[in-house]
């Protein structure tokens, strides 16, 4: 069986990609994959250290941390919704009205 | 408190009243003046200082019978920790020879001036002023009673600080008038800008007293004075030598004296000839012991006077201003007193400090009188409607100068009794026996002759050129043929200025019976006051010598000016004659050396340092601020991910120090 | 005593009454509300005569002293406490005298928004009177910044052309100096466990270690206030643009607020190191005094003449409270009492003139002493008085200060004295010269014939503070034996220290 | 020992589909990759033991969430941005940060995480679904409500957001 | 298992989640554009849940198998959440008729918001931070969006969104991490567990990412980038609650994790705190100097005050300074609370359609038209700067008094220089308000000028009677665990 720091490694491997994600892509959508993405990072450290200390509370975390994924999804995706309706682009780098 | 019966003589207990005989005058006059007249004016001020002589008089008496000094306390004024200074009259000879000196001739002179001024202030056309006048005048008798009957630093302070506003306001007093109608202002700040010189000398001569002999009292500080280390007392000497170089107009400070002649005539001869330019006199005389405890302080003062008597003789040579000549001899005269007090001779200093104010007050007056008469003549053309064609280069009436003794001439005939008294003044200052001035004057020279031959040689000079221009004016005013239409209407003027003008005449005449070289009186009397010094003794040649000398320069002054001239004889001598006229461009210098500098320092702490550097460092922070604001701003570029990227910067910062910790 | 109706808390809050009054009022009853803040104002000045005459005669100590707790959290104590001393008695009746005058001076001159201008003006009163009272740090602090708000609005509505530039300027720069003095207030107050001025008195040990920053805290916010050279450039904007009676409260006491806190709390609470930093301070001073005097010599503005000559006077009242000796710190006292009449007159006239003019360049007038004589000759007695002419109040200050600077062994050497004497001779100068170019010289400006003569109004603002002037002028001993009491309590404290140092 | 070649096997399409849902052009791929990625770890859920959470993964994660990016990505029509990178800088300052983060986080967190044993085995029953059910529904009550609450908001949100408002009555908005 | 002991301690929040489901439904039935009454419930509800929180006050409590503690601490946050929900609905009930923007979902929202943050106060568990954190910022993303079409509400929702989900990712991490170090995710057993030997390396990371996480909520340097926009773009009474609100819930989880489970760590996490202090006060005044528009400025004072807040917070370790960070920290918020809420009143008094009335040279002349606005407006400026006699300059004194207590003399001083910084950009809202002539508009709305003025008058008088005050917030204590 795999030691734990391997899973830990790849959980912070998944987290820096989805960082990078947001900071470099521009389409809001994908930017909220990638945040998924780290979301899921998390999930799996959890998983791991559950597994380690055969103790309950980090999964039951995840669970918790899918639903409330879940409701974010929505609400993100209604957001992104309304925005392209009035501007009919999802490009965040032209969302910048408000500056200085 | 006023009455105090503990003092051996009730007479003692008046004296607060030659201060308070003054302030009721002022008082009355300021509250009712305006409302009651002139006549009434006049006469308040008038009995106000005679009253005060009266006291001064009484104190007299009062003295001769028991002549040590009293101090009759008044009330308390300072006290702080350790300092103390009272309000106490301090009643001596010394002190009461010049309250009588100053109420007396200063009664004379209101006298004199309530028809002076009558005739002034309508010449210049505010009659308003007559108050004014009177109330300032008044104002002065008060500061200088003040300052002569104080008993301690402090208080002689407050007096002479007091008679130098009155200076200020009297010099002012036609504040829109003088050259571009500014100059008479500009004199009288410069008079009260140069004496506050002298008064920081002063000032920081009491704080070093103070500090070293822990008061302000004369007894105090002259009795500590003797035990005093030499240096503190040298300190505190030649700082009161700048203070009376400032009121006596010595070299350096002298240069306020001749602008202060802007002042009406019983100014110049009360304040400017009689009284408040000799409190130096009697500020060195009065801190006699002080002085006599430092040679090298004394031989200071000798040699300013004398220095200065004679410079100011030369000055007084290349004037044709009829009052700036007798300014000048002014000068020349308080150094004579300055000189004196200087070799120690102070009873020969206050000597030829009364016969001064005598035959000086006079002169002045009956310059006044000259002027009166002049100005009057210049209406009189005016009422003929006319001017002369041989006289075109007066230039219109307004133009002529009624004080420029060019424009005078063969006065004699139309003034005889101005002429009279003015001749006895004259002879009296220029030294010829018998009159006062002789007297005092040689008993400076006796002085001069026991400590120093030079300073001796240098007075003597002084003394002929005093002569000298004596009898110039005297040639220029009223010999020889009038040189203007002015000058050939002039009339006598009115009994109430003639008169008193006799009795300064007559004054002057005897003055010198004060101390004769038999009596002494004089001597005997200030004995009490100033300790016994050698009577200065009579030594017929050095008297001869002066009175010589006196005489030449008379005769010669007799030579030059006889016939009618049209260019002054004395420009021959060229470059000297314009550096008398000129005054030696001493105003100049101090102008170039002192104001300014000043005026371009301050100039530039104004402009360029307060608002250019100071203010712009402290305002630099706000600027700096704004800056930032706006550097800052720019990263604030609505891109979210830009936000995520600072977002990222903080996280792996924070791990970074984690981390490295 | 009843905590309500005690003395102080009288004086103190009394001007509030006034400001509920005026509230009720409408904008256009004008001349009532200036009637009430006038009525107001006197009955303040009339309750500190009483405690002038409940002050027992001779006392050093704190007197009257009103004490309750303001805010207590265990160790974390603050007090209302009010007390006065001979100096504070002096500075309060100082404030609460020329409030009315500047009240009554702003009659005509504020037309306006009268109603917000008398509120305001009420309340700066009692966030003076507060400052001169309050024996408990924060509630000093309070009342400090308190007279901020008021001072502000009235610069920067009632105001000349500048006058915004000037309200923040003026705010900005009292606002930096008093912050770092809170940040020593708290650190005091934490390590003696207590904010009481007689407790902190008491126990200074408690903070002795930090004492140095501690008094450069306290300085910077006095030395702001007061204001001492090069922290200065404050105050020609807030003179210059403030209305008339605002130039004259903030001449008058609030730079004196300054002064009062050097001496209450730098003086009191770090004697030694007042003693180390007197010379340091006495050459500030000195170069104040010579530097105003040469700075306001030059000005063209009458208001920004008198506003630096205020640099310099104050350059003495430092110079005496560095002494540190009976002399020099009575004297200053005093002098503060004196800049408040003679300057705050010198600002009546100003204003007067300007108000029948329009202008306060000087070249705008000249000779006007014939077309208003009575003005003239006030004017020059207020210019004498703040001349310090012998006779008048300016005097017996700038003396006792001379003297004490110069002998005082803490400062160390009589140079300090010589050169701030100088002081002397150049504010004749430049005093001088305001008066000449003013009311001497030929009348030139034909409009200046018409200028109208003083009214009885203005001579009823000037004529009580001639009168003090020439009290303390010609009898000056009734404020001296007010003083002296507490001024040599205060000059042991530090003599003793200076003596523990050597 | 096969264990951990699984895991490699995992870990290696994990980050190679995260890296194609990052990188990929076409905002469909994201999608298909980042499911492809939650599949993966649904695996590695599996494999460490924690089968409910596993198949709540595969259920909620990679079919509905991920259905629903899918939906509106078709629905905003799925549109490709241009190449060019309109923040200087950002790019290279990303790949940085990203670099010191993962070594950072390599130094302080993955090699710190625990002991380099494998994985010990799991006790008998451990996270069975009963398991889960219990402490769900006992310890976490709380929780368990409050995420009800948050799918509330995230219903109410949805509809609020997206709802086309019917006409307002003209003048509703300034009733002065 | 649950007992009605746990329902009561729980129930001030239970009752904001029902009440909020009510005015959903009651919404149904309310016409379009008479949106007036479903505020008038919400406030109803409002005001019923701060009864029973204030009846809690007295007995503290631990609920639902240690998810949820009630203490002191737990009951005057959720009287600053609830007073500013009710300032919240005060502002909006007259802002959304104007705006043209009556949804009813409006005040559901507003009350799920709340919920969250109160559930904040009382968390006990990271689990329950985490979805008291979600709850709280879900409705105030769409809150933030809610004037769409108005793209610059969009705009702010996105950002919030996208930023916020970012941060909470961060959040999430630091537990697993946490979690990872010690087994445990509720409070007291991360206490327990720190008495023997853990994984200190991960807990750190794992506290410093919490931290960031909460950075974010409080808008603390560099994680406050969102808050100009957002507060600019967002309808003025959400912002207004959230300035206040949402700042509240972050330093309720800041406090409460770091003060009771981590004080352990102190040492390590201190530093981060000062630096993260230093850079918020410094940042956050410099800024708003250049600001011209109202909301910004309030924005970026937001952030510098969350500086103020987190000084006080520097010295949570030493044990001597302990409850005088947390007293003073919650003092100042509630000072704070009045100061903001009032000031957004002044703001939502005078916006005007289309964004107009939004720039402070627009401010100009206040002081003469409308005395009712300006005079609580220069009252929240002063407070705001910290001049006496106002609430603010108690918080101040407070909070650098805890600063220089716990030896961070040098941290006190920056606060002090900056709030002289502060100085220079409230004032230039009362130059406007009194010095500058103009003619502001302002449409008649009785209740916000109502919570101006009351926000005023306690500012004012709180200040001159400051002891309850103070007594309170000093006994407001965390639950000792």
């Amino acid at each position: 069986m795999a030691p734990l720091y391997y899973y830990i490694g790849l959980s912070v491997i998944m987290f820096t990609i989805g960082m990078l994600g947001v900071l470099l892509r521009r389409n809001a959508i994908v930017i909220f994959m990638s945040l998924e993405l780290m979301f899921n990072a998390a999930n799996l450290a959890f998983i791991a250290f559950s597994r380690h200390y055969q103790n309950m509370n980090g999964q039951m975390f995840v669970f918790f941390v899918m639903t409330v994924a879940a409701a974010e999804v929505a609400v993100g995706l209604a957001l992104m919704v309304t925005i392209f309706r009035t501007r009919r682009s999802i490009d965040v780098d032209q969302i910048n009205s408000m500056k200085g | 408190m006023l009455f105090q019966e503990t003092i051996a003589n009730p007479a003692f207990g008046l004296v607060p009243w030659v201060v308070f005989f003054p302030l009721v005058g002022l008082v009355l006059n300021l509250l009712f003046g305006r409302r009651l007249g002139e006549v009434f004016t006049g006469t308040v001020a008038v009995l106000a200082s005679g009253a005060a002589f009266v006291v001064s008089v009484l104190l007299a008496l009062g003295l001769a019978a028991h002549p040590e000094p009293v101090v009759v306390p008044f009330l308390e004024w300072l006290r702080i920790g350790d300092f103390a200074a009272n309000w106490d009259f301090r009643v001596d000879t010394l002190s009461v020879t010049m309250m009588l000196v100053v109420s007396g001739v200063g009664t004379l002179i209101h006298i004199y001036a309530t028809r002076y001024m009558h005739a002034d202030v309508r010449h210049n056309g505010d009659p308003g002023r007559y108050r004014r006048f009177f109330v300032y005048f008044s104002l002065f008798i008060l500061a200088m009673m003040i300052l002569v009957t104080a008993n301690n630093y402090l208080m002689l302070f407050v007096g002479w600080e007091g008679v130098g506003l009155c200076s200020y306001l009297l010099i002012g007093f036609w504040f829109e008038k003088g050259e571009d109608g500014i100059g008479n202002a500009k004199a009288a700040k410069k008079a009260f800008v140069v004496n506050r010189i002298g008064d920081f000398g002063l000032l920081v001569a009491m704080f070093t007293m103070f500090w070293a002999f822990g008061s302000l009292d004369f007894d105090a500080v002259l009795a500590a004075a003797p035990a005093a280390a030499p240096g503190v007392l040298l300190v505190i000497t030649l700082l009161m030598l700048l203070g009376v170089t400032g009121k006596s107009a010595q070299i350096p400070l002298f240069v306020w004296l001749p602008d202060a002649m802007a002042g009406p005539t019983p100014v110049s001869a009360l304040i400017h000839a009689a009284t408040m330019v000799t409190a130096g006199v009697y500020l060195v005389a009065r801190s006699a012991p002080m002085f006599n405890a430092v040679p090298a302080a004394q031989a200071a003062v000798m040699w300013v006077g004398a220095i200065t008597a004679l410079f100011a003789a030369t000055i007084a040579l290349g004037q044709n201003d009829i009052k700036k000549v007798l300014a000048y001899s002014t000068i020349s005269q308080l150094g004579f007193m300055v000189a004196a007090v200087g070799m120690g001779a102070y009873v020969a200093g206050m000597f030829h400090l009364i016969t001064h104010a005598f035959f000086k007050a006079l002169l002045f007056l009956s310059a006044g009188s000259v002027i009166l008469g002049m100005e009057h003549g210049e209406e009189a053309g005016h009422a003929k409607g006319h001017g002369h064609a041989e006289h075109a280069d007066q230039g219109d009436h307004g133009g002529l100068d009624p004080q420029d003794m060019r424009n005078m001439g063969g006065l004699r005939r139309r003034m005889p009794v101005t002429f009279l008294v003015y001749l006895v003044g004259s002879l009296a200052l220029a030294g010829v026996a018998p009159l006062s001035g002789f007297f005092s004057k040689d008993e400076i020279l006796v002085a001069a002759s026991r400590s120093n031959f030079i300073v001796l040689g240098v007075l003597l000079l002084a003394a002929f050129f005093t002569a000298f221009y004596v009898g110039r004016q005297l040639m220029l005013v009223f010999f020889g043929r009038e040189r203007t239409p002015a000058a050939e209407r002039a009339v006598e003027s009115p009994a109430l200025i003639t008169v008193p003008l006799i009795v300064l005449a007559l004054l002057a005449a005897v003055g010198g019976a004060l101390n004769l070289p038999g009596s002494h009186l004089l001597e005997t009397w200030l004995e009490h006051t100033l300790g016994a010094g050698e009577p200065a003794e009579f030594i017929l040649p050095l008297a001869g010598v002066a009175l010589g000398v006196a005489l030449l320069g008379l005769f010669l002054g007799w030579l030059i000016y006889r016939r009618p001239f049209q260019r002054e004889p004395l420009e021959r001598t060229g470059p000297l004659f314009r550096a008398f006229n000129r005054k030696w461009w001493v105003d100049e210098a101090y102008h170039a050396l002192v104001v300014r500098p000043y005026n371009g320092i301050s100039r530039f702490l104004a402009g360029d340092f307060d608002m250019g550097f100071i203010d712009t460092v402290a305002n630099g922070a706000g600027v700096l601020v704004r800056r930032l604001s706006g550097w800052w701003g720019v990263l604030q570029n609505g891109f979210v991910r830009t936000y995520a990227l600072m977002v990222v910067v903080g996280v792996v910062s924070i791990m970074l120090y984690l981390a490295l910790r | 005593m009843n905590l309500l109706f005690h003395p102080l808390t009288l004086v103190t809050f009394l001007p509030l009454v006034g400001v509920l009054i005026i509230a009720f009022l409408s904008e256009s009853q004008r001349g009532l509300i200036r009637w009430v803040a006038l009525g107001t104002s006197l009955a303040t000045f009339g309750v500190s005569l009483w405690v002038l005459s409940l002050f027992p005669a001779g006392s050093a100590d704190m007197q009257l002293e009103a004490v309750a707790p303001w805010l207590s959290l265990g160790t974390f104590q603050v007090n209302y406490h009010l007390g006065v001393d001979g100096i504070s008695l002096l500075l309060l009746l100082l404030t609460t005298f020329l409030t009315p005058i500047s009240i009554l001076s702003s009659w005509t001159s504020i037309n306006e928004r009268v109603k917000s201008f008398m509120i305001f003006f009420l309340l700066l009163e009692t966030g003076m009177v507060g400052v001169f009272l309050a024996l408990d740090l924060v509630l000093f602090y309070v009342f400090w910044e308190f007279t901020l708000i008021p001072m502000y609005f009235l610069i920067g509505i009632w105001g000349g052309e500048r006058r915004v530039y000037a309200a923040v300027k003026f705010f900005l720069f009292t606002l930096s100096g008093s912050l770092l003095m809170l940040l020593a207030i708290l650190y005091m107050g934490i390590s003696a466990g207590t904010f009481d001025w007689n407790a902190l008195l008491a126990n200074r040990e408690a903070f002795a270690g930090a004492s140095l920053w501690l008094f450069l805290a306290f300085a910077a916010a006095f030395a702001i206030k007061v204001p001492m050279w090069p922290l200065h450039t404050w105050l020609p904007d807030a003179h210059v643009e403030a209305p008339t009676p605002g130039s004259v409260i903030l001449a008058g006491v609030m730079l004196k607020m300054g002064a009062y806190g050097f001496l209450r709390f730098n003086l009191a609470l770090f004697p030694e190191v007042s003693v180390r930093a007197a010379p340091w301070m006495a050459l500030l001073a000195v170069i104040g005094i010579l530097y105003g005097a040469a700075v306001s010599y030059m000005q063209r503005d009458m208001k920004k003449l008198v506003a630096y000559s205020s640099v310099s006077h104050l350059g003495f009242v430092i110079l005496g409270l560095f002494a540190l000796n009976a002399q020099g710190v009575a004297g200053s006292v005093l002098q503060m009492v004196n800049h408040g009449l003679s300057t705050g007159a010198l600002f009546l006239v100003v204003g007067m003139l300007y108000e029948r003019t329009h202008t306060r360049e000087m070249a705008a007038y000249g000779g006007v002493w014939k077309v208003v004589p009575v003005l003239g000759a006030l004017m020059l007695v207020i210019v004498l008085s703040s001349a310090g002419l012998p006779g008048l109040n300016g005097f017996v200050g700038e003396f006792t200060i001379l003297l004490g600077a110069y002998g005082s062994q803490i400062i160390g050497s009589p140079w300090f004295g010589v050169a701030a004497t100088l002081g002397v001779i150049l504010a004749a100068v430049y005093l001088l010269t305001l008066f000449e170019k003013v009311f001497l010289g030929p009348l030139r400006n034909p409009e200046r014939r018409a200028l109208a003569e003083i009214t009885p109004r203005e001579l009823a603002t000037l004529i009580p503070l001639l009168l003090v002037i020439f009290w303390i002028g010609l009898y000056p001993k009734f404020f001296f034996a007010l003083l002296n009491p507490s001024v040599e309590k205060l000059v042991a404290l530090v003599q003793t220290a200076a003596v523990a140092m050597r | 020992m096969g264990n951990t070649l699984l895991f490699f096997t995992f870990a290696v399409v994990v980050v190679g589909t995260a890296l194609g849902m990052v990188l990929s052009r076409n905002s469909i791929y994201s999608a298909l990759f980042l499911v492809l990625n939650f599949a993966t770890v649904a695996l590695l859920y599996v494999q460490l033991g924690a089968p409910f959470i596993a198949m709540a993964q595969v259920t909620v994660y990679a079919g509905a969430i991920m259905v629903l990016f899918l939906f509106v990505i078709m629905l905003l029509g799925a549109e490709q941005l241009t190449e060019q990178e309109p923040l200087p800088g950002q790019r290279i300052a990303a790949l940085a940060l990203g670099g010191v983060f993962i070594t950072a986080a390599t130094v302080s967190i993955v090699l710190r995480a625990g002991p380099l044993a494998p994985l010990p085995a799991p006790a008998a029953g451990f996270a069975s679904p009963l398991d889960v059910g219990m402490t769900l529904f006992t310890r976490y009550t709380l929780p368990f409500e409050a995420t009800s609450a948050i799918l509330l908001v995230a219903m109410v949100g949805a509809i609020v957001l997206t709802r086309v408002d019917r006409p307002r009555t003209p003048g509703a908005g300034q009733k002065e | 298992m649950i007992s009605l002991a746990d329902i009561y301690a729980m129930l001030p929040v239970i009752v904001m989640l029902v009440w909020g489901m009510l005015v959903l439904l009651v919404d149904l039935a309310v016409p379009a554009g008479r949106k007036g009454i479903t505020a008038v419930i919400a406030v109803v509800g409002l005001a019923f849940s701060m009864g029973l929180t204030l009846a809690q006050m007295a007995q503290p409590a631990i609920a639902f198998n240690g998810m949820a503690v009630v203490d002191g601490f737990a009951v005057f946050l959720n009287v600053i959440f609830l007073a500013s929900g009710l300032a919240g609905v005060a502002l909006a009930y007259d802002y959304n008729r104007r705006m043209g923007l009556d949804r009813g979902e409006f005040y559901a929202l507003l009350l799920f918001s709340i919920t969250g943050m109160m559930l904040m106060s009382y968390a006990n568990d990271l689990i329950v931070i985490f979805l008291a954190l979600e709850l709280l910022s879900i409705p105030l993303y769409i809150l933030s969006a809610i004037a769409r079409p108005n793209p610059r509400s969009e705009e702010a929702g996105l950002k919030y969104f996208l930023l916020g989900t970012f941060s909470s990712a961060f959040v999430l991490y630091g537990t697993a991490l946490i979690f990872g170090a010690t087994a445990r995710t509720d409070l007291p057993g991360i206490v327990a567990s720190l008495s023997a030997p853990v994984n200190l390396p991960l807990l750190l990371v794992g506290a410093a990412l919490l931290l960031v996480g909460f950075g974010f909520k409080v808008a603390a340097v560099p994680f406050h980038m969102w808050t100009p926009d957002v507060y600019q773009g967002a309808p003025s009474p959400v912002t207004g609650f959230m300035s206040v609100g949402a700042k509240a819930a972050g330093f309720a989880a800041l406090m409460r994790v770091f003060a009771t489970a981590l004080p352990g760590i102190a040492a390590d996490i201190t530093p981060v705190l000062w630096a993260l202090a230093a850079l918020t006060m410094i940042v956050g005044n410099v800024i708003a100097v250049g600001q011209n528009n109202i909301k910004r400025m309030l924005a970026y004072s937001s952030i510098a005050h969350a500086g103020y807040m987190l000084m006080a917070f520097v010295p949570y370790g030493n044990g001597a300074v302990t409850r005088d960070a947390v007293a003073s920290l919650l003092f100042y918020l509630a000072a704070y609370a009045f100061t903001s809420l009032g000031a957004w009143a002044v703001v939502v008094a005078l916006e005007g359609k289309e964004g107009t009335g939004l720039q402070i040279p627009e401010y100009a002349g206040l002081g003469r038209k409308y005395p009712w606005l300006a005079i609580p407006m220069v009252i929240f400026m002063l407070s705001f700067t910290g001049i006496p006699p106002t609430l603010g300059f108690w918080g101040k004194f407070y909070l650098f008094r805890t600063a220089v207590q716990g030896g961070y003399s040098s941290l006190a001083l920056i606060g002090l220089l900056t709030s002289l910084v502060s100085a220079y950009y409230y004032l230039r809202v009362v130059v406007f308000m009194y010095f500058r002539a103009g003619e502001p508009v302002s449409a008649r709305s009785p209740w916000v000028v109502f919570t101006a003025v009351v926000s005023a008058a306690a500012v004012i008088i709180l200040s001159l009677l400051p002891t309850p005050l103070f007594t309170w917030a000093t006994q407001a204590l965390l639950r000792p665990q």
